[in-house]
């Protein structure tokens, strides 16, 4: 018989892809804004996201190997995402031993407690900030100003989104907030890195449009409904017309807090995102709406997690009854 | 669609019809506490067949397939509507014809009800034909 | 003791720990335990009643008819729970207070009318009042020893007494979101460990 | 003994038994805890006034009366006396504009409405954030302390808006909050006195505290017509 | 350009014998002919063990009505009827010829000259068709003679060729286009008529610039044919893909071509009806493919039916050092071949060679839910949903996740980064809801 | 507004079983399957609606007048059981079919802590007839949404490889706390 | 007092109303039930393993109570004892079946049975099943991944890592026949016990010529006859190459075991033998 060879079926050749193409993908997205919040607040960004990314890795290895009893896969590059984008939520000063609770949160609980990559029904880096912010509210809701760049010591301030929902301070000019020069947390600065690495990754083919753009349309087009509705109850640039108000008050909502941090990056995430374009839109326009909706009457200054996180929860539902268009199904 | 099976046993059949005893309803036959749990009854369900096909016996075991489309309707009819009804029966004659008295109100609710229901009595006919379960034999073992 | 009645009473803290096991009456476990005290207090209440209702049911079980068992054992116990309300109302206000409407709600906590029926209306006195006894004591444990983990991770203290210092407390712990969590961990070891053993 | 059969008439008088007995034992509990319960009542409300109010040797449960705030609803006043003489009054205030739903505050005042002290009766803020309130507000630190603050001196609202008290750090919303329930808690208090100086607790107010209340004016106005309303026990506390 | 409009994917081309000249192959010595080399019910034998049989003549007739008739590819003595082990790796009934010679049956025209012929009625058509054993030459094997007889009450309008060739490595009906293009002109003329058409499409994808410039060239207008140029990208090839691209309708699930108005037929297929039709020929021989990155002299070879795939690969230089696996086809539908002794059969378009390095499969991880499957599938279903639902056995969703849509084409696995094997599974539950539907509608009739 | 206000807190901001903690038993034990969870949720609401609205009557006609507020959690209890029974015995004489295919897909909720809770919740906040009868349809959609999106998610877990340890209600436990982090959102919203 | 007796009065008004509601409630409701129903499912294991042709339990125990005949009804996880226990319940006899074990029919291991391929799909041996005949010559034999013992509820089945076969484990396997329907090669028989547990059966079922068998596995029946025509009892039969033993018809003599010239047929639980013959085939089984 001589030859052994490979049997299995077809197909016999891969595209190649693979979950670290992507998952690293993503990291290099990410770059540009991490480069902002380090201009912007110096070591305090870096100690945060070494401290975050490196627990993450931490955790995941030690619950793989010692807990769970499986083959570690930390190298997959997700531990890695999970701790990055948990850090883009943290205010540049928090003190390490919440950034250890954080990334226990993401990885113990959002993620392993469901067996790993793949099986989380919500996005970790997320489950992660709500537990924070839920359970650290003031360390949490506390800002280094910027250009305060070291981790302990800063001097604390509002961000903008703090400064519309209670209306007071000086908000900062769009394109400050476009090129990261305002307080807020890592990663809700950069307006314009972010969407850097949104555009990089829809070029990878990492993302499709569906899910950011359809976010960022609905919390414009939402947020200048509520304002043209009830202008004096919304704070923002003032331009003299009320719907050049409107108009502002909504571009505001676009580049402020982590509306692209989110839209791009946290939305997108494979795992708890829709699975059909169709799902994808639906699941967007939700994101969209229920941010501004928190943004505009609920406590929280910023939305953009809980509706992330709310919506992961209704991505099953979605999945259940929107199917992918089928080839065949009648159309005229 | 999916489908709900139960498992049943033939209590009695006359021509083109036969009754069926199913014996746990259904959310409740897989739980684990069912047997001290109280908020479920455990009362065994009687289920008319009609027009079933196949020749079965007293005492047979069948399989009962309906579909869950078929419960959810049911669940329309027999709640959803009628608590529409009542909210609407009562948020009229609070908003209308009777804002003070609340008692009355209430009551008015509830008999929308009393309303509603014989309503639904009028089409008992054409929800007869609407909830039909199918019956199968189950395998015996001698046709493994 | 017997060994039946040890039995009996093990039954109820271990093998069917109506909160690790039977995942009866949840809305207590998890609604009452934000601290240890809670759910203690809870604990001992649903104790009280179980107890005194697998007790008189017991001994009544055949004055009633079966098929105006379940309503006659519903009033058995909802005079008990009415009777605790009062009880705590006049001597322990506040406990009271803290539980809120977990109370009135002992009537419909499924394990107490699941013991009725299913152990006290077919066994004597003494072994429904065992019975009752360890199934109440199962339940207090759960919820003390949840309530108790809770307290630790959220501020930092066990019934009252600081164990860390309070801002180290991980608040999500004590809110709604940790109830449920700290139970899926607490079944997920209990299942893993004890229940195996 | 053989188990009752599922008769009509079994059923009947088992479960009418059942109801019987058991009515008749809840009806007796009943009344024997009627006192207690009311006790129980009068001496948490009692603790609550305690907190607030310097010293007292009447029974200010039993003298409690109602005065109406400037929106119109009312507020409880518990009087407390020295020797008849009116060393301080505890009201029971709220606010709507809780982080999380409604604060209760039971707040203490002089006689000339100066706060004496205070105590969070009930609330739903985050703990650790919105519950630091019970302290916060009675620590010595910056301008955290409202105790002693007269109203009428002093702005009661957050130096965030431009008031003269120090927010909790990060839980702006309930630090309003409660000092909406204060300052509704004075502002209700002062009416009162200036409507109707009040013959039964026989206290004088000055007429310093009640030009200081002129920013009042016009709310108490409004809220002209008091009615005294000798309390009753069934209608304990504002829900 | 014109494609098919749901997912599909680009695989690397790799079309290495493009500008290979087809060459005849050798005969060889022996010829193991299956009985079923296509869709339906074996042939059965006509011939018994020691007969001699000349090339071209009939050795086992069609029985029943989707079944194929199947004829002598080289002549000499019928050595057994006997199992062989073919593609699928299990052992099929066929007839073993030792070859003597090359002698042919005296009716058939083995010249090269062009019949232009077209006095022939549809019936005669279909007959030849029937007589010459023609099954499609496109992967699916199904009898040619029962597609171009649509059942009562369809009507077809359209007859497409299949020239896409969309299988990455494969280059056969590539230069069968250059090589054969007037005949294929001229036989799908002739099933055109057959099956009573006026429009014919010749769909070729863009990759083969020559053979479409080739094709047309040689076609005019009225002939009511039209030679259409598609985007690369694979499944093309696919009927309900090709039909989609060509004239835009989608077939509806569960439904045949037919109910759209269009029949596709193979290149090679309708070379095959030329030569049935004009030379009387039947199908015995046909290009196949031998490629792979490592072969010494990848090219493109006639080689008659029933040689072994030992044979055949030696006309490419031998099996290399370092093959890992081989595959009888292209490599994102092709059969895994577990020997070289697997004879030909009227199928076997290709014979690809991987090296060791690109044989093994990866790793398999978790599903992270990328949906990258769902967006490759043509048909616009959900394979992640599929292989998790075959893996707990949930028959009832999946058939109401319509699994039996799927087309096997492999779109799924081959995108998927978790390197899920997909369509393993996916075959598992299409085998078992086929079951479960086939086994009620009997139930329904019975 | 105050409905809107009842209806939008009673859904999002207190929703009965993330925030306030009762129905928990069926919200985890009916949560299986997407579509009896959807069944469940309108059978809760009309029992829950129609029970507020009798034990209303009840506390503001019969046990307020009489004095006997004590006797409050015993009648409701009492009058909740015979009323489901009622419905039950009305629906089998209205249609046998319709009645036999509910019971075929839902079990029979006779009594949990969800509509014991509502019917003594609306009367310690003092509602009146109408705010109640919202509050309680609120409440049961909430209770709905809680338990669809719960389905939902289950199901899908239901085809995952959780760990061994977790499997069950443990993970079905750590979904809910998780949803009810996410609910967390909604606070503040009235 | 006053509160008392209103109270008494209004309790006892609404218990009775309640009864008659119930009352009414359970005269239309309650159907009678078997409560043997009850009683045979607790004696029954409980397994809802389906073995029995029902589906679940409950269902057997229904069928058991309510069929007219016990025939054909046998729960083969209980077995004997749990029938006889139902049969008590019913008063009726019990009607013994046979104790029944699944064996394996192929012996194939890994150095007897060379392989020829990888394989490389995905690790289940439907799938294997479906790609080709399996990586060893032998299209009739085990794949070795393991479907079978993934099916078993009861622990009874072990991939041997040695050997690449599944081990039946005749302690824990009830027979329930999971296994057989689970195996695409259908290499599991439900077979008789045999008295002390001897079994002897052909462990193969390649239906391959002779030489063409022997060729891709050593312990291949070749389907040379030899074993017919040694047995007595005409408990042998030759079919498609391959033999296959009756076990009704067997009796355990064991002279069939000795002429196998490829130790092909198995004895189970047979005392040694005087040495000469095949010691090592029934160590490559158990
Ligand atoms: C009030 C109530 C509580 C229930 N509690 C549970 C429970 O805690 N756990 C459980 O698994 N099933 C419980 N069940 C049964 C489930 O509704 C359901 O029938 C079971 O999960 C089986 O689903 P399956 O058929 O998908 O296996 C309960 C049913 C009811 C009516
Ligand atoms: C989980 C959480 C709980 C909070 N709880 C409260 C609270 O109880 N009271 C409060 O005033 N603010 C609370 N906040 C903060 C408010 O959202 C808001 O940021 C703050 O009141 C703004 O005031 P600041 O200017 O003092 O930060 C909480 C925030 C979070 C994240
Ligand atoms: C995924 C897929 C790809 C296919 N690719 C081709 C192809 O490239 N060329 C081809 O002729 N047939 C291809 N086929 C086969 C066609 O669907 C169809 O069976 C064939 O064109 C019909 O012609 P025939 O009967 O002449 O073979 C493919 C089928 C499938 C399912
Ligand atoms: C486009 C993209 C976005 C991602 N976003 C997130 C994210 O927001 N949070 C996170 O924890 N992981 C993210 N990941 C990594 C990974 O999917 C995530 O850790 C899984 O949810 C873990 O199972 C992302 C990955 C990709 C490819
Ligand atoms: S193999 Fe089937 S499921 Fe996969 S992409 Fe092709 S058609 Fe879709
Ligand atoms: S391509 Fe693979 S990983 Fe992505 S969804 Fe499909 S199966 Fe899952
Ligand atoms: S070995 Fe087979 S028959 Fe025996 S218990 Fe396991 S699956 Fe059932
Ligand atoms: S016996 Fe059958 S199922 Fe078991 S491993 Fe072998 S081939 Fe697979
Ligand atoms: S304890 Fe609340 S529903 Fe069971």
């Amino acid at each position: 018989m001589g030859n052994k060879f490979f049997v299995s079926l077809a197909p016999h050749i891969h595209g190649g892809d693979s979950i670290e193409k992507k998952m690293y993908g993503v990291l290099i997205a990410l770059l540009p804004a991490l480069a902002v919040s380090v201009y912007v607040f110096g070591v305090g960004a870096l100690v945060v996201t070494g401290i975050s990314v490196l627990s993450c890795v931490l955790f995941e290895y030690v619950l793989q190997r010692f807990v769970l009893k499986v083959q570690p896969t930390v190298t997959d590059g997700s531990a890695i995402l999970t701790g990055l984008l948990l850090a883009f939520n943290l205010p540049s000063n928090l003190p390490f031993w919440i950034i250890l609770i954080g990334a226990m949160a993401a990885i113990g609980i959002g993620k392993m407690s469901f067996g790993g990559l793949g099986n989380n029904p919500f996005n970790p880096a997320i489950v992660g900030r709500v537990f924070l912010l839920i359970s650290f509210p003031s360390q949490m809701t506390t800002w280094p100003n910027a250009f305060e760049r070291s981790y302990v010591d800063a001097s604390t301030g509002a961000t903008p989104l703090d400064m519309v929902k209670n209306h007071f301070g000086d908000l900062p000019s769009f394109s400050e907030l476009l090129m990261g020069q305002s307080g807020g947390s890592l990663g809700e600065l950069g307006a314009l890195a972010l969407l850097l690495g949104g555009l990089f990754m829809l070029y990878r083919g990492i993302i499709t449009w569906h899910i950011p753009v359809v976010i960022l349309l609905t919390a414009f087009v939402s947020a200048f409904c509520f304002s043209l509705l009830a202008p004096e109850s919304f704070y923002a640039y003032q331009t003299g017309s009320s719907l050049g108000n409107a108009l502002a008050y909504a571009g505001f909502h676009l580049v402020s807090g982590g509306m692209m941090l989110g839209a791009f990056f946290m939305a997108t995430d494979y795992v708890t995102s829709p699975m059909t374009p169709r799902g994808q839109l639906l699941y967007a326009f939700g994101i969209g709406l229920i941010t501004i909706l928190i943004r505009v009457f609920g406590a929280y200054p910023e939305g953009m997690s809980f509706a992330i996180f709310l919506m992961n929860g209704v991505t099953p539902l979605i999945n259940t009854y929107i199917k992918p268009k089928r080839f065949g199904e009648v159309r005229k | 669609m999916e489908r709900i099976e139960h498992t049943g046993i033939i209590e009695r059949i006359d021509e083109k019809h036969m009754t069926v005893r199913i014996q746990q309803i259904s959310a409740c036959a897989g739980c684990h506490a069912k047997s001290i749990c109280s908020s479920a009854d455990k009362e065994e369900k009687i289920v008319d067949i009609r027009n079933y096909t196949g020749t079965y016996r007293v005492g047979q075991w069948v399989r009962l397939t309906g579909t869950s489309s078929m419960g959810l309707q049911a669940v329309l009819l027999a709640y959803v509507l009628p608590l529409f009804l009542m909210i609407a029966a009562m948020y009229a004659s609070q908003q209308w014809f009777f804002p003070q008295n609340e008692g009355l109100s209430a009551l008015i609710a509830l008999g929308s009800l009393a309303v509603y229901y014989p309503l639904l009595y009028l089409v008992r006919n054409s929800l007869q034909k609407k909830f039909v379960f199918e019956v199968s034999a189950l395998p015996q073992m001698n046709e493994l | 003791m017997s060994n039946r009645s040890t039995a009996v009473l093990m039954n109820g803290i271990i093998k069917e720990n109506p909160t690790f096991v039977l995942l009866l009456g949840m809305c207590p476990t998890l609604g009452t335990t934000s601290s240890a005290v809670n759910g203690l207090g809870m604990g001992l209440a649903t104790l009280f009643v179980l107890v005194s209702s697998n007790m008189v049911i017991s001994a009544v079980k055949n004055l009633i008819p079966d098929k105006v068992r379940i309503p006659g054992f519903i009033v058995i116990i909802a005079t008990f729970v009415t009777l605790l309300e009062l009880l705590m109302k006049a001597y322990v206000p506040s406990l009271y207070e803290s539980l809120g409407l977990f109370i009135p709600l002992i009537v419909v906590n499924c394990i107490v009318l699941a013991r009725a029926e299913s152990f006290a209306s077919k066994n004597n006195v003494f072994s429904s009042m065992l019975d009752g006894l360890g199934m109440g004591l199962g339940f207090t444990i759960a919820l003390t020893l949840l309530g108790a983990l809770r307290e630790l991770l959220g501020s930092g203290k066990v019934f009252g007494l600081n164990i860390f210092p309070e801002q180290y407390g991980v608040l999500a712990f004590v809110l709604a979101p940790g109830a449920f969590i700290v139970l899926g961990y607490l079944i997920a070891l209990f299942n893993r460990y004890i229940k195996k053993a | 003994m053989q188990k009752l059969d599922s008769t009509f008439k079994n059923m009947v008088l088992s479960l009418g038994g059942v109801t019987l007995i058991a009515a008749a034992a809840l009806g007796t509990v009943y009344s024997l805890t009627l006192d207690p319960i009311a006790q129980a009542d009068v001496a948490r409300q009692e603790a609550a006034i305690k907190a607030v109010v310097p010293s007292f040797d009447n029974a200010p449960v039993a003298e409690q009366y109602r005065i109406v705030t400037p929106e119109g609803d009312s507020l409880i006043c518990f009087p407390g006396k020295v020797g008849g003489k009116l060393s301080g009054v505890a009201i029971q205030s709220y606010t709507k504009k809780g982080f999380n739903g409604v604060i209760d505050v039971m707040v203490g005042l002089s006689p000339d409405g100066s706060i004496v002290d205070y105590s969070v009766l009930k609330h739903a803020e985050t703990p650790g954030l919105g519950s630091k309130m019970q302290e916060w507000f009675r620590m010595d630190k910056n301008r955290q302390s409202i105790l002693g603050f007269n109203p009428g001196e002093h702005k009661l609202w957050v130096s965030k808006d431009g008031g003269d008290v120090d927010a909790i750090t990060a839980a702006t919303i309930s630090s309003r909050a409660f000092l909406d329930a204060v300052d509704r808690a004075y502002r209700s208090y002062m009416a009162s006195l200036d409507v109707n100086i009040d013959a039964r607790t026989g206290a004088t107010a000055s007429t310093d505290s009640i030009a200081a209340s002129k920013e009042y004016e016009v709310d108490a106005k409004s809220a002209a017509t008091i009615e005294y309303q000798p309390s009753e026990k069934e209608e304990a506390t504002h829900e | 350009m014109k494609s098919f409009s749901i997912g599909g994917i680009h695989a690397p081309e790799n079309k290495l014998t493009a500008d290979k000249a087809t060459v005849t192959g050798a005969l060889p010595s022996q010829a193991v002919v299956l009985l079923n080399q296509h869709l339906g019910a074996p042939a059965t034998p006509v011939v018994a063990k020691g007969e001699t049989v000349k090339t071209g003549q009939i050795i086992a007739k069609a029985s029943g009505m989707i079944s194929a008739c199947i004829h002598a590819p080289v002549s000499g003595k019928v050595l057994k009827i006997d199992e062989c082990v073919d593609a699928s790796g299990y052992k099929k009934p066929a007839i073993y010829i030792v070859r003597e010679g090359d002698e042919w049956m005296e009716d058939i025209d083995r010249t090269d000259t062009f019949v232009d012929r077209f006095d022939w009625t549809p019936e005669q058509i279909r007959e030849k068709i029937a007589a010459a054993g023609i099954t499609g030459m496109g992967g699916a094997g199904f009898p040619t003679h029962v597609k171009l007889s649509p059942p009562p009450g369809k009507k077809a309008e359209v007859l497409i060729v299949n020239a896409v060739e969309c299988e990455p490595y494969l280059t056969a009906d590539h230069r069968l286009m250059l090589e054969k293009g007037r005949e294929i002109v001229m036989g799908l003329r002739l099933l055109m008529k057959g099956v009573g058409v006026t429009r014919g499409i010749i769909a070729i994808e863009n990759n083969k610039k020559d053979a479409i410039a080739y094709m047309k060239s040689l076609v005019s207008a009225d002939m009511g044919i039209e030679v259409v140029a598609l985007k690369v990208k694979y499944p093309q090839g696919g009927e309900k893909q090709l039909i989609d691209a060509a004239i835009g309708r989608q077939v509806p699930s569960g439904a045949l071509p037919v109910d759209v108005g269009a029949i596709v037929q193979n290149v090679a297929t309708v070379f095959a009806a030329y030569e049935a039709v004009q030379k009387n020929k039947p199908l015995i021989e046909r290009i196949i493919t031998v490629t792979g990155k490592t072969l010494s002299a990848p090219g493109n070879f006639w080689m008659r039916l029933g040689t072994s795939m030992q044979e055949v690969m030696d006309m490419a230089g031998g099996l290399p050092e370092d093959a890992g696996k081989i595959i009888g086809g292209g490599p994102m539908m092709g059969k895994p071949l577990v020997s070289l002794t697997v004879p030909m059969t009227k199928g076997s378009s290709g014979l690809l060679v991987l090296p060791n390095l690109e044989a093994p499969r990866k790793e398999i991880r978790n599903c992270i839910r990328c949906a990258k499957c769902v967006d490759a599938c043509p048909m616009g279903l959900e394979p992640y949903l599929f292989m998790t639902l075959t893996q707990h056995e949930e028959w009832d969703k999946l058939e109401k996740e319509r699994i039996m849509d799927c087309i096997e084409c492999g779109c799924c696995t081959f995108s998927c980064p978790s390197t899920r094997p997909l369509l393993d599974y996916l075959r598992i539950g299409k085998q078992k809801v086929g079951g479960i539907i086939r086994a009620r509608n009997q139930k329904k009739v019975g | 507004m105050i409905y809107i206000t009842i209806f939008i807190a009673a859904i999002f901001v207190n929703n009965i079983v993330f925030s306030q903690f009762l129905g928990i038993c069926p919200f985890l034990g009916v949560s299986k399957k997407i579509e009896t969870a959807l069944g469940m949720a309108g059978a809760v609401a009309f029992v829950l609606t129609l029970a507020t609205i009798v034990t209303w009557l009840i506390q503001h006609y019969l046990l307020q007048p009489l004095g006997l507020n004590f006797l409050q959690t015993i009648t409701f209890i009492l009058v909740i059981a015979a009323l489901v029974q009622l419905v039950e015995i009305v629906l089998k004489k209205v249609s046998p079919s319709l009645y036999q295919a509910l019971g075929v897909f839902l079990p029979l909720i006779t009594t949990n802590c969800a509509i014991l809770g509502v019917a003594i919740l609306v009367i310690q906040k003092e509602y009146n007839l109408l705010e109640s009868t919202v509050f309680a349809f609120s409440t049961a959609i909430g209770f709905g949404l809680a338990l669809i999106l719960f389905a939902g998610i289950r199901e899908q877990l239901s085809y995952m490889k959780i760990p061994k340890a977790m499997e069950g209600m443990p993970i079905a436990l750590v979904v809910a706390g998780l949803l009810s982090l996410a609910f967390m959102g909604f606070t503040g919203i009235v | 007092m006053n509160v008392t007796l209103l109270a008494i009065l209004s309790l006892a008004a609404l218990g009775i109303v309640l009864a008659i509601i119930l009352y009414v409630t359970a005269q239309k409701f309650k159907v009678y039930e078997d409560p043997r129903i009850d009683e045979v499912e607790a004696a029954l294991p409980g397994a809802n393993c389906g073995g029995c042709g029902f589906a679940g339990c409950r269902s057997f125990a229904g069928a058991c109570v309510s069929g007219p005949n016990p025939e054909g009804l046998f729960c083969p996880v209980g077995g004997n004892s749990t029938m006889a226990a139902v049969a008590k319940i019913m008063g009726r006899e019990a009607v013994e079946a046979a104790p029944t074990l699944a064996v394996l029919r192929c012996n194939g291991t890994c150095d007897l049975r060379p392989k020829t391929n990888t394989y490389d799909g995905a690790s289940t041996c439907a799938i294997a099943a479906m790609t080709s005949g399996g990586d060893t010559g032998c299209s009739f034999g085990c794949l070795g991944l393991a479907d079978c013992c993934n099916v078993c509820q009861f622990d009874a089945l072990h991939m041997d890592p040695v050997t690449g076969l599944p081990v039946v484990d005749e302690d824990k396997c009830t027979s329930c026949g999971a296994c057989v329907r689970a195996c695409p090669k259908g290499l599991f028989e439900i077979r008789k016990k045999g008295p002390k547990s001897r079994r002897i059966f052909v462990a193969c079922r390649n239906m391959d010529k002779g030489a063409v068998a022997k060729k891709s596995c050593a312990v291949a029946c070749i389907g040379c006859g030899k074993c017919e025509k040694v047995c007595e009892f005409d408990a042998i039969t030759i079919a498609n190459n391959l033999a296959y033993i009756d076990a009704d018809a067997c009796k355990l003599c064991r002279k069939c075991v000795e002429v196998c010239p490829t130790n092909a047929i198995h004895e189970l639980n047979f005392p040694p033998r005087k040495p000469k013959v095949t010691a090592q085939v029934a160590e490559t089984i158990n």
